[in-house]
């Protein structure tokens, strides 16, 4: 199994190249199924029986929710890599990705507590996912904090790494235990985001909104990490020249 | 007999030195020299097993140092620029403390006789504390006197030892490159060479020499 | 269009507060997601660019003290030995900062 | 003939990591006996919290009992975290890391055994103090079993996860609050499983479950975190 193509995509200079061609698609593609699923959720789709209008903030809610926690996976794997393969590339998606992920979850935890004022009356409910995506917040600051405050780059790297993969392996056991914790103490309320049995027409422009969201994620990690490609790489030639 | 070949690290994106090799025999003192900041200590830290970030191999008799990690640290003694005691405990309790450590079995007697050799003989049980920063280094001192290592990496153990501290100091290291010890050690003042196994390697000259190249930022180690 | 008027749409049977309210918290955290590395490139290319100018800066000083000391140095032959050049060894490559090359780019 | 690393037979000296474990033990005991201040902080703001919420929330026993559990186990929490911080540090400002990270025996046992020794000073301590704040937040006689089995059992976690991001956080100056944020959510589910066990004696219903998910968190901590401590603190001492 010839491993070049695993370390050609480790190299930073030819990773910069290869997404300087996806961006401009990436970026067309992602705004054009945002606007397109956003519109359609938001006045094409008739509102729900049950929560009336209010549903429609399903349409960021729950892209923003698999958002945050998908990029938290992601940044497990990042961390594994810098870890086992020590790839520079992978620490920075690490760096990169972990800031994206919490303005996610924050999105998640707002677009969650505006929802549950109409369905419940009051701003915040202790609903089980609200308050996993919560610790899964503290997670985010945690490693952001922790990357801010060791200065030199290859410990802040693997430091963060550390961090991520023991938080990944606790996301599980908090899951578990938050859920146990909510069934004790409340009763059969409505879950927040279970999705009710739903009609195709509001399934699909979900599922689009939802695709528009990662595309968009992505689009945003390949800039930053752009970024991070040239200040790290800030000694070596072709950076140099691509400055000036 | 420690053989470091091709050596080279990079902390913060500045290149310290790049394919460093050198050779450290049995009955041999190395001193490393270099302007601060020319990564003396960061050198020493990476032979010592600190540092696993490095392009390059070092070999602990012929056997590459990450098989031998556990045989290499019985054998290696590594004093760093703080003395590495506890300021509570007294100097009997502190090298009990570091031998155990060092999986080295050792009674109160041999101790003492180490305590006594760095003229500290009556401090045994006064707190570390009430010492001052070159009794503590002559503590530190009856540590290595104490350990069976053969292999001592010292950083900078002039710092707070007057002029004939200094002179004992290259009297403990001819005796123990006599008996067949290594001696690495870094340090500003020049070492009189009296029996001619001194030899002195300068960082700088593995230093920066050309500015990081496209194919060098390339490479998987970075 | 499933709402009969933009009013209609606007107030979306009494929820449009809190729908609309979701949507420009997604605005904003979208902007901040597209503004944040656009602002980061800025300031990490003006620091590269400031880099490359302090690098030429040196590099224009030390070729004014060249000048200088080469000029000096013609008439006062004897008082050659300063600290810099006593250990004049061979440094494999070019040195980039340090007083040692300023005696070397004079050789 | 490049073997696996190990001297030959005859001259390999036995491994007496045990002994090695035993003496930092001794080592860290004595250190927190010659110096006091370092073991009875924890215990006193343990002792605060207890008084603060009587005075915030309500005197009357009824009130109190609801809540003694959650601020007992609350109180705990935030008092090992407030001694873990000098886990570490005072070994690194001292130079006695080094050594530690020197030793030819295996980094994550020797790092059990420092987590212990911080265990028996502060987790351990706490447990022993908690019956006196539950009679002053008047629990119920029948829940003070529990407790006390949570107390034991999860303890030695919080210390587990603590050394985690204290571990992290070794050569960060003001590193309190960072350690804080990085240990929280590893407390989490300790506290849940910790405070339901208590409150389901108290409604007498069986708590068995809770405390055996206790006794899996502190098992899988003994198992998992002493790597991770000594991970983290090779890559910070690099």
């Amino acid at each position: 199994m010839n491993w070049t193509f695993f370390h050609k995509l480790g190299s930073p200079k030819w990773f910069y190249d290869i997404s300087g061609k996806w961006l401009p698609w990436l970026q067309v593609s992602s705004l054009v199924l945002i606007l397109v699923a956003l519109a359609w959720g938001l006045a094409f789709t008739p509102p729900d029986y049950l929560q009336g209008n209010s549903y429609r903030i399903i349409f960021i809610h729950v892209p923003a929710s698999f958002l945050a926690q998908s990029i938290y996976m992601m940044m497990a794997t990042a961390a594994a890599v810098t870890l086992i393969w020590r790839i520079k590339l992978a620490d920075m998606a690490l760096k990169v990705m972990a800031p994206v992920g919490a303005s996610f979850c924050i999105l998640s935890l707002v677009t969650g507590a505006i929802w549950g004022q109409p369905t419940w009356g009051t701003w915040w409910v202790w609903d089980a996912r609200l308050t996993s995506m919560l610790i899964l917040l503290f997670l985010y600051i945690g490693i952001i904090a922790l990357r801010g405050a060791i200065h030199t780059t290859e410990a802040a790297a693997k430091a963060c790494a550390i961090l991520s993969l023991v938080g990944v392996v606790n996301i599980p056991i908090i899951k578990f235990s938050v859920d146990w914790w909510n069934t004790l103490h409340q009763g059969a309320t409505l879950k927040l985001t279970e999705k009710p049995s739903m009609a195709p027409e509001m399934l699909w422009p979900l599922l689009l909104a939802i695709l528009g969201f990662y595309l968009f994620f992505t689009m945003v990690m390949v800039l930053r990490l752009r970024i991070e490609i040239i200040s790290r790489e800030r000694k070596t030639r072709w950076v140099k020249e691509l400055v000036s | 007999m420690l053989n470091v070949v091709q050596l080279s690290c990079e902390r913060d994106d500045r290149l310290l030195f790049s394919n460093l090799s050198f050779q450290l025999g049995s009955g041999e003192i190395l001193q490393i020299e270099g302007r601060n900041g020319a990564g003396k200590t960061s050198l020493l830290r990476i032979i010592a097993g600190f540092s696993s970030s490095l392009s390059g191999d070092i070999f602990w008799n012929d056997q590459p140092l990450s098989a031998v990690y556990a045989d290499f640290r019985l054998d290696c003694f590594f004093l760093g620029h703080k003395p590495g005691l506890k300021l509570d405990l007294t100097p009997l309790e502190n090298l009990v403390w570091r031998a155990r450590l060092a999986n080295t079995i050792i009674n109160r007697e041999v101790l003492l006789a180490a305590l006594d050799r760095v003229q500290l003989a009556g401090y045994e049980d006064i707190p570390c504390s009430h010492l001052s920063a070159g009794q503590l280094r002559r503590v530190a001192f009856a540590g290595l006197i104490a350990s069976p290592a053969r292999l001592w990496i010292l950083d900078e153990p002039f710092t707070a030892i007057d002029i004939e501290g200094v002179s004992w100091l290259e009297r403990l290291f001819d005796e123990h490159t006599h008996q067949g010890g290594m001696v690495l050690v870094t340090s500003h003042q020049p070492l009189n060479d009296r029996q001619g196994k001194l030899r002195k390697l300068n960082v700088e000259h593995f230093g920066e020499e050309r500015s990081v190249d496209g194919e060098r930022g390339q490479d998987v180690q970075g | 269009m499933y709402f009969d008027s933009w009013s209609g749409f606007l107030v979306m049977e009494g929820h449009g507060l809190y729908v609309w309210s979701a949507y420009t918290m997604a605005l904003a955290v979208i902007a901040y997601n597209l503004i944040a590395p656009f602002m980061a490139r800025r300031r990490i290319l003006a620091q590269l660019a400031a880099q490359v100018r302090r690098q030429e800066r040196l590099v224009q000083r030390k070729v004014i003290v060249n000048e200088v000391t080469t000029s000096r140095g013609d008439n006062n032959e004897n008082r050659s030995a300063n600290p810099e050049n006593t250990q004049l060894k061979h440094r494999p490559g070019r040195q980039e900062e340090g007083s040692e090359s300023v005696e070397r780019s004079a050789q | 003939m490049v073997r696996g690393g190990k001297m030959s037979r005859v001259d390999q000296p036995s491994m007496r990591g045990f002994s090695a474990c035993l003496a930092l033990i001794r080592r860290d005991l004595t250190l927190t006996f010659r110096s006091p201040g370092q073991a009875i902080n924890p215990m006193a703001f343990f002792l605060m919290v207890a008084t603060l919420f009587p005075l915030g929330i309500a005197p009357d026993r009824e009130v109190l009992s609801e809540l003694a559990a959650g601020i007992i186990w609350i109180g705990a929490l935030l008092a090992v975290l407030l001694s873990l911080d000098s886990l570490f540090k005072s070994d690194q400002d001292d130079g006695a890391l080094d050594q530690l990270l020197m030793s030819p025996h295996p980094l994550p046992l020797l790092v059990l055994a420092k987590v212990f020794s911080h265990w028996l000073t502060s987790g351990f301590c706490l447990t022993l103090m908690a019956p006196l704040l539950a009679i002053m937040l008047h629990l119920p006689s029948e829940a003070f079993s529990p407790l006390m089995m949570t107390l034991l059992l999860g303890t030695p976690v919080l210390s587990l996860a603590g050394a985690i991001g204290a571990a992290l956080t070794v050569k960060v100056q003001r590193g309190g609050v960072l350690l804080t944020l990085l240990s929280l959510p590893l407390y989490i589910p300790v506290l849940i499983f910790a405070t339901g066990a208590v409150s389901a004696a108290m409604q007498n219903m069986p708590y068995t479950g809770h405390i055996l998910w206790l006794s899996v968190f502190l098992i899988l901590g003994i198992c998992l975190a002493p790597l991770a401590i000594a991970g983290a603190l090779r890559v910070i001492n690099e």
